[in-house]
């Protein structure tokens, strides 16, 4: 399984019935390729949407309906659409059940960076500070390092997206939460031992007891 | 009743150093035609109110293109290499502000709030130079109304007293920045004669569009 | 001429094509039955609506088609629903042209009492706070007294409905107009004499040179 | 995928002592069902936010008729003779709130602000007690989100996802209020398949909708 798709599948099995999800560009788009579709979830797009789905097949795009970075998709049954104020209303208002983003940075405390990196590149935050600060559940899905360093820091030296702590960390090697008392690991991927993920790991990991493996194969 | 100009009549209502505000998300429900013409007229220090900038030659990129804008105060400038570049050789001045509160400044401009109190960007650089509010123990920024000299907006359908109906997710911000400029500006796909949009369907009342971009012949 | 009509015929003279008008409850409603339909005025009801025509034809009513007070009204042709969020956005952003309201009180400074008489009756403001304070343009439509007493004061006694002066105010008597120096007298009902109106108004009344009489005959 | 409840159901939910929104102005627009079961079934203590009360057998009339509100929030109680004997009685305690101002905090509340800055009411006694921000010399003052343990909505159409439509001006109060308590029940007119109602008719997205009220037998 490649590294991505591990992620993906993983954050899959956080996904509650019915609920209201916003997913990220990147490897949180995934998510959805591994999540039962009888569970009845909405997707939200902040551009405007609840109840996105898939790219439909070719012919059978259309340019008013895109996906928030621009791309075609479908609606499944039962989807609406919103206008900016409405869809961020819904993000900011507490109506989100979940949403997922990648990140450049996550520390102990659970701050999450990702919207610019000063003096080489500053995309700006977009819709993640609202997302960050508003939604009920964040998780952040992403690669554990980047150009062989640690995104997992003691305490994050870029720009910071929210002040508010996110409540689960995926990575290709581990599942962490930041609690009161620092950044605890939960999960390690399949075959990866503790003190590899430590190794790649800038911020402590705190452990109480056996570190259990992901479990994937209930995925569909 | 409203006048359906043509895309130039419409650009020679925009003088150089105007506030404008574009509609659009990563160049879906963008008043394209208006933005090629701004470019192609060659305007000169704008200050640009868009979500995001889309990509080099989409959305608002031909403005960046054409060296049209001076100041932009937008939510996510990733994509556009053109802006990047002009960002950081200091010719362009940007602004960032989160997309939720740059949404409800605009609704907050056009609907006669002084402000609005917002969580999002507390204890980040969105922070800086702002009041901070503290109610019930939780802190809030106090974030100020937007409002521009002139909307762009797009839309699916328009009937000639001005009404506005807008498909799928190409509605976006195009509502809400219809409420909040001196001069209103639609491009829509298709003129209607009145009567023809359903009244619960209308998400713009005519009275907020000034003019309305006739297909060119 | 009875006294509410010729209110109501000499505010509609005030209406400026294409413009969107507010009509209060009362005298104000009678405005548009004196208005050219020609002049394309789109009348705003608070409750959600552009374009509230007549009252429909006996068995052509519907319930979910209704103005402020209730009353079932009918669309014309470009009308558009609002939620009530949107129907106040227009009211306090500025996008009224025109509110015509009755009024308890109006004083020399041009504020406006309309919603409580404390300890006898307390309708409430509704959305009266909001138009008076919001729309581009307020007249003030009322009969010039109540009980035989002036219901235009030197200073409201009654609880003030905005700090936001009016910038009409039309009786069957008199167009009075409020200014920094005090309220002024711009025209007479036909056939009143200055002195009658200033008997009967408790609020001083500043006029220059001869007041005019209203020109009624233009209307439809 | 909403579970569909009978009127019984949802007067259940709704314990004496809850805060609970109604929708509707002058009676248009309100889940009447539910008000006479509400009312019915004697409920009391009631904090009641509604844009007015309409007249006494109409709109929210029958709650306090039965004696069922100990707090009323509104901006208009003129014309409902029982609410005005209540007021002036002392039973019934009333926090008036211009209508625009009302609609705004509850919107505030749905929407995640901490409060919003409004002319309205300033100099007026609408002001007293409350903060005065004053931005660019400009005085407003500061409301603050008003919400609800239930919003009892009313819809033209609802699908079995909660998505709801409303029509022409019984819409009002209705999507405003969807957005802005801890558990919503609507009672629409009809219920239709899923997909039956277009994406861009839904003023309400289903995931704001707890209940529905299913017709009775």
């Amino acid at each position: 399984m490649n590294p991505k798709e591990l992620i993906a599948r993983r954050v899959a099995q956080e996904i509650a019935p019915r609920s209201l999800v916003n997913l990220g560009i990147g490897i949180p788009t995934l998510v959805s390729d591994y999540l039962d579709e009888s569970l009845g979830v909405f997707f939200q797009a902040e551009n405007g949407a609840v109840g996105m789905g898939h790219r439909p097949p070719e012919g059978m795009t259309d340019r008013h309906l895109t996906d928030a970075g621009g791309r075609f998709v479908s609606f499944v049954p039962g989807a609406s659409t919103l206008d900016s104020a409405f869809s961020f209303g819904l993000i900011r208002g507490g109506h989100l059940d979940l949403t997922v983003l990648g990140a450049l940075q996550v520390d102990e405390k659970g701050h999450l960076a990702n919207w610019a990196i000063p003096g080489h590149y500053t995309p700006g935050m977009g819709g993640a500070m609202d997302l960050v600060t508003g939604a009920k559940k964040v998780i952040v899905a992403m690669q554990h390092t980047a150009k062989g360093e640690s995104k997992i820091v003691p305490e994050c030296t870029l720009p910071l997206t929210s002040q508010r702590q996110v409540d689960l960390i995926v990575t290709e090697l581990a599942v962490m939460k930041p609690e009161e008392d620092g950044l605890h690991l939960l999960e390690r991927a399949p075959n990866v031992p503790v003190e590899v993920i430590r190794e790649m790991t800038a911020a402590t990991l705190i452990t109480s007891g056996e570190v259990p493996e992901m479990q994937l194969n209930a995925c569909p | 009743m409203h006048l359906a100009i043509s895309v130039e009549e419409a650009v020679d209502l925009i003088p150089d150093g105007a506030t404008v505000m574009l509609s659009g998300f990563m160049g879906v429900g963008v008043p394209d035609g208006i933005v090629h013409a701004l470019a192609g007229a060659g305007k000169r220090e704008l200050t640009l109110i868009s979500n995001d900038t889309a990509r080099d030659a989409t959305g608002p990129g031909p403005l960046f293109a054409a060296h049209c804008v001076k100041k932009l105060i937008c939510s996510h400038m990733g994509l556009n290499t053109i802006v990047q570049a002009q960002f950081a050789s200091g010719e362009l001045e940007v602004e960032l502000v989160p997309q939720g509160t740059l949404v409800e400044r605009i609704r907050a401009a056009g609907v006669g709030l002084g402000g609005i109190l917002t969580p999002t960007g507390v204890g980040t650089k969105v922070a800086e130079g702002k009041e901070i509010v503290t109610l019930d123990g939780k802190d809030f920024l106090l974030e100020k109304p937007l409002k521009a000299d002139f909307a762009l907006i797009a839309a699916r359908s328009c009937d000639y007293v001005g009404n506005l109906a807008y498909m799928l997710t190409a509605t976006n911000f195009n509502p809400i920045m219809a409420l909040a400029a001196e001069t209103v500006i639609c491009e829509p796909e298709e003129i209607v004669p009145v009567g023809m949009i359903p009244p619960d369907l209308v998400k713009t009342p005519g009275v907020l569009v000034d003019h309305v971009i006739r297909a060119s012949a």
